[in-house]
């Protein structure tokens, strides 16, 4: 088993390669048929992975080479699986050839189809890397490798302007979150003298409570950036930009989710500092609310689902916070699934309304795409947490966790999050498809999707249904045993039955309010969403314009930033810096032309001082480096 | 800067010196003794490592004045000079200059005589184009294939010597037809030849035609456009190999080849593989027209006009009338005046067109007589299609153009 | 001086002058086939059909006028034609013409050497033998010799790397370069099922024999490749000055060069002194006959090879063609060690 | 073993000979085969110094193709004058053999001085005889701890000769030697221009294969292709 | 001096290579100074082949078919760019040679 371990990251590798040499000239098309077969070999691998770990419980690993053999310190490249890796793999690699799948009919007839095709295995392969490494440095270089790939392939329409700047965006705030992430890195290695999983984890004891304290809350700033908690949230919505299936695949089921697998991951770090855990929670839970309330606001059907997805990503940051980390990573597998689902399917819409993007120019689409109707209204009763669908349970998870995990106040905020979350699905789903028909009908022939778009939302659909009860009974399910063991020593309080189902009817009820509460705005139009956003007034300004955040950033980052590159340019560089190389210039020049008449072209000359030299050299090695004069 | 440029007088006078070119080129001196140019051919090859940029044929190491000394023979006298121009065909000379001749006098050979004259002129075709092979295989390095060429010119040697007793320079024709009879055993022997030759023919091509080495030496070496030919005033195998059309023997019929069932093969490319298939086909067709003019030929029959002015009367009638014993005593003492006037007669010799002009003053010596031999035009082609070819090909070239010294020098 | 070393210069002493002899002979051959050939007699003038032509012809070399031209350089001009002939027997000394015979009661070994690089050094020889040409063309201050020089030149660096890369494929299944150890691997029995077949490396190595065949007739300037001598283009190429002894001593070369690479081809490819019944020098005799044969049949038979198809017949078809032979030798070879 | 060191002297001392020779002679063709001379006895040194297989590879390499080389260039780039430009520069002259015998002096210092720390190797006459000799020897030293060096070496070679055929490529700006001949075509018997290959066959005419793929022409009348424009649309018509 | 010593090809090697370190100081043709090149390559190898005698090593033996692989190319180089020389200046005197001044 662990012999071809290696194939699951190389498989996908190859078809990057492969398609990124000869794709333009020779593949085109064909380059789509090599990147979802290597994808589809991985996870075909994948499984008996999978299915190994969970019968053995035991981690298996395939050392690969030494990557940075320098003494001491040893930089492995090694193929690591226990439990969490595994469930990673099956969730990456599924998702991944779903959307692999899907792109060959979205991505239908795209001229730069094969550059498509290329790095979207390769953001695979990477991804698979990331959660296959087994130190931090492996880690972090395939940390990097994501964000490169996230980077192509937002920017994939790079003729279009917003695309490329969507794309700097996204790369420029992750360096933000990378920078501290690194830093963690560094610290880790200086405080262990290791960067190895087993070395680190092994004696985390041995530092200092601060210094574990500020190594977990500088991972946790990677986080921030990859998994786009705030107050570094802001790309991801406008990383909207690139292709559907690009946004379903990293920024929803897959990349953005690698900030809490890194948490996950160094578990037993995080879990050794309570003031890093509170930060976590906090932050997640504000992630969680601020994202939920924009996203109520938004007519951008993706822009709707980019901000649900920054808010599930604070759930799961707060779960971690709040000590459910099963139920974390619960809640990531399940919202790999409905995410993926949700996006794909308003990729759908979008491809079936010819690119358009916009809720109010949509409604009534029901009869128009049905397959996609019901697909994604699936979806989003599992993102709402409808009972028995995915996310309800993982979401029920979580909010447990909270209160399990002692902090109250963190559970009121999930439980208000919970409802905006049912709001603006429900809106997003009623905006959409029910409804009058709001669009041009003279432009606009709404369709549905090709089939090779529509198998993948069943699939996807079918999980989003299933997939919640791996995690049944709630705190004593199957998937709870399975990913035990990653987390040791984790307290497993004892939940009364009724407490349970005391919070499962709590949350249910606040879901299926918010499933009224749309369903008389926009089904029944007994009430006017105009007037409740007047109502609100301020509140419901602050939430549509983002809470203003990209304009803090403008004043308090960009601006002065942008003030201090100016002076440099002017003062530092064109003066200081300039007049200096220009001296150095004139001085070599004027040197030089001294020197240029000791060049006769004489070759016979040149060499004389070829001989020269070496006659004084051997001299003077043998008067002064040797013994013979002493 | 620019200051010291002109200084670097070292630089200045190298590059003057490289304007010349003197060292890059090497002058080879190819002839007068040169085993491959067919006698005192001497060629002034200017070439640049083996590629040859320049050629310049250097004529008349062989120049007799055979021009000049018609002027100063009688007319039946200047037969036997034309015999040492194209020795390797010397029947086919004496052919152009008699038919000039006769119709200077406006007289025409019997029947049976003009056969004969054919018969000849065609054995005569083909001893030529048999030498040509043996040399020209030689020349490119097929050792064996001149002997073989020159054991079937033998045979072709010894009809001319049971026809008339010289196998090289023949002397064979005369004004009239022919004074002598012909031997009795003279039609078997051509029968026996035309017989044996096809075989041996099939034999040089066996050895020759398909074999790579002398399909690499001659397949597109010595191209010669079919306007240039043209320009060139290039006639025989080296005008047809480039595809035109065009044999004195169809096209002004001489003699009673307007009576013969032949074709006339044509090249399609021009190079010297073509020519040598041309000659091949050629010599194929002589065989066919010497065996129709057996076929054709009356077995009895006058052999000369014995009654005409211009004819040296039979010797048998010398003997007995007195006569013919004066005319005879005139003729050969005085000769004869053909009647004033000027004539351009042309064959299709072996090697192209052979033309002799002749003017008459009325006197028994011509005013002028003029040989167009076709090798000294078609050596014009030689500069041409050296042009970048590579020193070996010269030989190959020299070889193509079919030239005998002794026709281009005159 | 030990007796092993005495036998051994006794022995060269004797191969030597049996190599001059047989040289001497060759050329009558060569006229007598030729002449078969091609409708004539040959040479049979000079004693019983001819035996003592190559004897007068050395007569009449030896007291011809020895003419050097004006403008020569003297001292290369005279040490040009020693060279080549020094050179060409010089070859000769590891090629094995048997195993050890006795001799008086002292075993004399039927090789004058047998060194471990020896087929290295039999293509060292025949490398070296170029510069008597390239230097008697250059010294004759001719450009008909100049020219001579020049492709010869050419042609042998050329067809060196032919000849060479064309031996490597036994030296592979041998996994020797001692030709004693060649031929010693060749008297080997191949079983083929029924079939008894001698180990000769012409067997399993027929394209390079092919190809040796052609180099070794490109490597003595025979026809059709003998373009550095083409009578009918360069008039002798390189000894179009020479007259007398010196001529006579490219000339011998060249025989004695056509005679060792004989034997050295007879002895890489044909089993050496292997044969049916009998092993012994007269197999050898046999195998080089045969090579020699084919040397003047191919003279009368076919033209010349015009000098850019010889350079683009050795570059662009013997090369390929020799070193995908070499590939399919290493291959064969390692998967018959069981190493693939 | 005094045999070896009087043979080992001779050798060397023509080697030494020869080389000085080659630097003094005027006419580069005898400096060569001065150099010729020296190759040699340094390869029968090799021999001496138990490297057979390498004496064979400097006198194929060296003597069979370098130098045979340099000749080939001499001959080619210089065959009408021998230079006349040799011994200009006294003192260059001077101050090269002055820069000579110091050289020599301090290396002479520096053998005559020098002592020996090295461990022997097992690569004796016996440890050779052992594996079969000097060329196995050699193979196995060669092929177990230099693949690489060698792979690169072969590469340099690959790079050297497409580097050679670069610099020997005909000048571009110059006009191919052969002047070329552009063709109005007023063949009778066909269109073609001399690099056509495929020449339509003749309707009307009698084509007659040889032996090889090429073909011949049979005219039967003189006039056969000279047809007009004019008869070519009759026969088309009929 | 009864034995073979290893003094003795290292005078020998350093002869050569003076001998051609002279030649390339002294002669002006390009060609003369292409073989005195050569000859310095060779006395080189000469101490790689002696030293590895002296040792017992075959190492030496490697470095110096090593040598000879790269004077090959270095050969054909060299040569391909006195042609080119001569083609362009027509000449082999090095001192007539400037470019690199220029």
């Amino acid at each position: 088993m662990s012999s071809w371990l290696f194939l699951i990251p190389l498989l996908p590798l190859a078809a990057a390669v492969i398609n990124f040499l000869f794709g333009r000239w020779f593949l085109q098309h064909a380059s789509q048929w090599i990147a979802t077969l290597a994808v589809a070999a991985s996870f075909v691998l994948s499984i008996p992975v999978f299915l190994q770990i969970a019968s053995d419980e035991q981690s298996i690993s395939q050392h690969l080479y030494t990557w940075i053999p320098a003494g001491d310190f040893n930089i492995p490249v090694t193929l690591f699986v226990d439990q969490l890796t595994a469930t990673m793999l099956l969730v990456v690699s599924g998702v991944g050839l779903l959307v692999h799948i899907y792109s060959i009919g979205y991505m239908h007839g795209d001229p730069g189809i094969y550059r498509f095709f290329s790095y979207l295995p390769l953001f695979v392969f990477s991804m698979l890397m990331l959660v296959l490494a087994d130190n931090f440095l492996v880690l972090f270089v395939f940390w990097e490798a994501v964000g490169l790939c996230s980077f192509l392939l937002i920017g994939f329409w790079y003729r279009r302007r917003s695309a490329a700047s969507a794309a700097k965006k996204a790369f420029i705030v992750n360096r933000v979150g990378d920078f501290g992430f690194g830093i963690g890195i560094l610290l880790i290695f200086v405080t262990y003298g290791t960067i190895e999983y087993a070395g680190v984890f092994g004696q985390v004891g041995d530092a200092t409570q601060t210094t574990i304290t500020v190594i977990a809350l500088l991972l946790f700033t990677g986080a921030i950036g990859k998994s786009a908690q705030l107050p570094l949230f802001v790309w991801l919505p406008d990383a909207m930009e690139g292709p559907t299936p690009v946004s379903a695949l990293i920024h929803a089921a897959t990349m953005v989710t690698a900030g809490i697998f890194v948490i996950a991951r160094a578990y037993p770090i995080v879990s050794q500092s309570a003031d890093a855990m509170l930060v976590i929670a906090i932050i997640g839970a504000a992630t969680a609310f601020i994202a939920a309330t924009i996203a109520v606001t938004q007519y951008d059907i993706k822009k709707v689902v980019a901000y649900s997805t920054v808010s599930q990503l604070g759930f799961m940051a707060f779960a971690l916070g709040s000590g459910a980390w099963i139920a974390a990573i619960f809640h990531l597998v399940t919202h790999a699934f409905f995410k993926g689902l949700l996006f794909l399917g308003a990729g759908s819409v979008i491809h079936g309304m010819h690119e358009e993007q916009d809720m109010r120019k949509m409604g009534g689409l029901k009869k128009y795409m049905p397959l996609t109707y019901w697909t994604f209204l699936i979806g989003a009763a599992a993102n709402a947490g409808i009972i028995p669908l995915a996310g309800f349970w993982s979401k029920d998870e979580i909010i447990l966790g909270t209160w399990l995990g002692d902090q109250p106040i963190i559970m009121v905020v999930a439980f208000i999050t919970a409802f905006f979350t049912s709001l603006y699905m429900f809106r997003a789903v009623f905006m959409t498809f029910h409804g009058e028909e709001r669009f041009d009908a003279e432009q606009v022939h709404p369709h549905e999707s090709p089939r090779v778009m529509t198998i993948p939302l069943v699939v996807l659909a079918f999980f989003a249904v299933t997939v919640g009860f791996i995690g049944f009974p709630p705190e004593d399910g199957w998937f709870h045993h399975f990913l035990d063991p990653v987390f040791p020593g984790m307290p497993h309080p004892d939940v009364a039955w009724s407490t349970i189902v005391l919070f499962a009817a709590i949350s249910t009820v606040i879901a299926l309010s918010g499933l009224y509460i749309q369903y008389m705005a926009y089904v029944k139009r007994s009430i006017s969403p105009r007037g409740i956003s007047e109502l609100l007034g301020p509140l419901y300004k602050l939430a549509a314009n983002r809470w203003y955040l990209d304009e803090i950033y403008d004043v308090l980052i960009v601006r002065p930033l942008v003030a201090f590159s100016m002076f440099l340019w002017r003062f530092v560089d064109a003066q200081v810096i300039d007049g200096t190389v220009n001296g150095v210039g004139s001085l070599v020049t004027y040197t030089s032309n001294q020197w240029r008449r000791a060049q006769t072209g004489l070759i016979a000359n040149y060499v004389f001082a070829i001989a020269l030299g070496a006659v004084i050299i051997i001299g003077a090695f043998m008067i002064f480096g040797s013994n013979l004069f002493e | 800067m620019s200051l010291e440029i002109s200084q670097g007088t070292p630089v200045e006078i190298s590059e003057e010196r490289a304007l010349t070119d003197s060292r890059r080129q090497m002058v080879l001196n190819m002839g007068p003794q040169h085993p491959s140019t067919h006698g005192v051919l001497r060629v002034i090859l200017t070439m640049e490592g083996e590629t040859i940029v320049g050629c310049d044929p250097v004529l008349g190491y062989l120049h007799r004045g055979v021009e000049k000394l018609g002027e100063t023979h009688r007319y039946s006298q200047f037969v036997p000079w034309t015999d040492r121009t194209d020795y390797v065909a010397a029947p086919s000379n004496n052919l152009g200059y008699i038919l000039a001749v006769e119709r200077l006098c406006g007289i025409e050979a019997p029947e049976r005589a003009t056969y004969w004259r054919m018969i000849m002129g065609e054995l005569a075709r083909l001893a030529s184009h048999l030498v040509w092979l043996g040399t020209h295989a030689l020349d490119i390095g097929a050792l064996s294939m001149s002997l073989y060429c020159f054991r079937e010119r033998e045979l072709i040697l010894d009809i001319f010597e049971t026809f008339c007793g010289a196998r090289l320079t023949t002397n064979m024709m005369e004004m009239g037809g022919f004074s002598r009879p012909i031997p009795d055993n003279l039609p078997g022997m051509v029968r026996d030849f035309c017989n044996i030759f096809p075989e041996k023919q099939v034999e040089y091509e066996s050895l020759l035609s398909a074999n790579p080495i002398w399909l690499s030496r001659t397949r597109g070496v010595g191209v010669i456009e079919p306007d240039a030919a043209i320009s060139m005033s290039l006639t025989g195998a080296c005008l047809r190999g480039s595809g035109i059309n065009y044999d004195v023997r169809k096209a002004t019929p001489y003699l009673y080849y307007d009576r013969m069932d032949f074709e006339v093969p044509l090249g399609t490319r021009g190079d010297v593989y073509d020519r040598y298939l041309v000659r091949m086909e050629e010599m194929r067709q002589s065989i066919s027209i010497i065996e129709q003019c057996l076929d054709q030929m009356p077995t009895d029959g006058p052999l000369s006009l014995t009654e005409s002015p211009y004819v040296i009367p039979p010797h048998d009638s010398v003997m007995k009338t007195a006569e013919d014993m004066q005319r005879h005593f005139i003729w050969v003492i005085k000769g004869f005046s053909p009647p004033k006037g000027e004539v351009y007669q042309a064959i299709e010799h072996s090697k192209g067109e052979l033309g002799y002009y002749v003017v008459s003053d009325g006197t028994p010596i011509p005013y002028r007589v003029r040989l167009r031999t076709p090798d000294f035009v078609n050596l014009q082609s030689l500069p041409y299609m050296a042009q970048g070819a590579a020193l070996a090909d010269v030989v190959a070239l020299i070889g193509t153009i079919d030239i005998v010294l002794g026709s281009v020098d005159r | 001086m030990d007796a092993n070393l005495l036998s051994s210069y006794i022995f060269a002493v004797v191969v030597l002058n049996v190599l001059l002899g047989l040289m001497a002979y060759m050329t009558y051959l060569e006229r007598k086939l030729m002449a078969a050939m091609q409708d004539r007699v040959g040479p049979n003038r000079t004693g019983p059909v001819g035996l003592l032509q190559p004897i007068a012809d050395g007569i009449k070399l030896l007291v011809k006028e020895d003419i050097i031209p004006k403008h020569a350089d003297r001292r290369i001009f005279l040490l040009a034609p020693l060279l080549s002939f020094v050179l060409a027997p010089v070859a000769a000394a590891v090629i094995p013409f048997g195993d050890s015979i006795t001799v008086f009661g002292h075993e004399v070994n039927l090789y004058v050497a047998d060194i471990n690089v020896a087929a290295l050094y039999f293509l060292a020889i025949g490398s070296m033998g170029v510069y008597g040409i390239i230097l008697g063309g250059y010294a004759s201050a001719n450009r008909y010799s100049l020219l001579g020089g020049l492709r010869s030149a050419a042609q042998v660096i050329s067809y060196e790397i032919i000849l060479g890369l064309s031996l490597v494929g036994v030296f592979i299944l041998s996994g020797s370069l001692s030709l004693v150890e060649i031929v010693n691997q060749q008297s080997e029995t191949l079983h083929l099922g029924p079939l008894q077949l001698p180990n000769w490396f012409i067997l399993s190595q027929p394209l390079a024999f092919v190809i040796f065949l052609i180099a070794a007739v490109a490597e003595t300037n025979r026809a059709p490749f003998d373009l550095p001598e083409a009578e009918t283009e360069l008039i002798g190429g390189f000894h179009t000055e020479y007259s007398g002894f010196r001529f006579s001593f490219f000339f011998l070369a060249e025989y004695i060069s056509m005679i060792v690479i004989s034997l050295f081809g007879a002895t890489i490819f044909l089993g050496g002194t292997d044969g049916p019944i009998r092993d012994g020098v007269w197999w050898l005799a046999l195998k080089a006959f045969i090579f020699l044969f084919f040397y003047i049949w191919l003279r009368t038979t076919v033209p010349r090879f015009r000098y850019d198809q010889l350079m683009g017949l050795a570059w662009k078809v013997l090369l390929p063609l020799v070193l995908i032979n070499i590939l399919l030798t290493g291959f064969i070879r390692l998967w018959g060690l069981g190493m693939l | 073993m005094a045999a070896e060191v009087l043979v080992f002297n001779l050798l060397s001392g023509i080697a030494i000979v020869s080389a000085a020779a080659m630097i003094m002679m005027r006419n580069p063709v005898h400096s060569a085969i001065a150099l010729v001379i020296t190759f040699v006895n340094v390869a029968a040194v090799f021999i001496m110094l138990r490297a057979e297989f390498l004496a064979v590879v400097q006198i194929i390499v060296y003597t069979g193709a370098i130098l045979v080389l340099i000749l080939f260039v001499l001959m080619l780039v210089n065959p009408d004058e021998l230079p006349d430009f040799h011994g200009a520069r006294p003192m260059q002259q001077i101050f090269g053999f002055g820069l000579g015998i110091i050289l020599l002096a301090e290396i002479a210092v520096a053998i005559l001085t020098r002592t020996v720390v090295a461990e022997p190797g097992p690569w004796t006459e016996d440890g050779m005889a052992a594996v079969g000799g000097n060329v196995q020897a050699i193979g196995q030293v060669l092929y177990s701890g230099y693949v690489l060096p060698i792979q690169a070496t072969a590469l340099v070679l690959l790079a050297a000769t497409i580097g050679a055929l670069f610099l020997g490529r005909p000048d571009e700006d110059e006009e191919p030697t052969p002047s070329r001949r552009t063709v109005a075509t007023i063949s009778l018997a066909h269109t073609r221009g001399s690099d056509q290959d495929e020449i339509p066959a003749l309707s009307s005419a009698n084509i007659k294969h040889e032996a090889g793929d090429r073909d011949l022409i049979m005219a039967r009348d003189a006039d056969e292709f000279t047809s007009t424009p004019e008869d070519d649309q009759k026969g088309q018509q009929e | 001096m009864n034995e073979l010593m290893p003094e003795h090809f290292m005078f020998l090697s350093a002869a050569l290579f003076i001998i051609g370190m002279v030649g390339v100081l002294t002669r002006r043709n390009v060609l003369v100074i292409f073989m005195c090149v050569e000859l310095m390559l060779t006395a080189v190898n000469i101490s790689f082949i002696g030293f590895a005698w002296e040792f017992s090593q075959l190492t030496g033996q490697i470095f110096a078919l090593f040598i000879i692989a790269i004077a090959a190319a270095e050969a054909v180089i060299g040569l391909g760019i006195i042609m080119a020389l001569t083609r362009q200046r027509d000449t082999v005197d090095i001192d007539e040679v400037r470019e690199l001044r220029q």
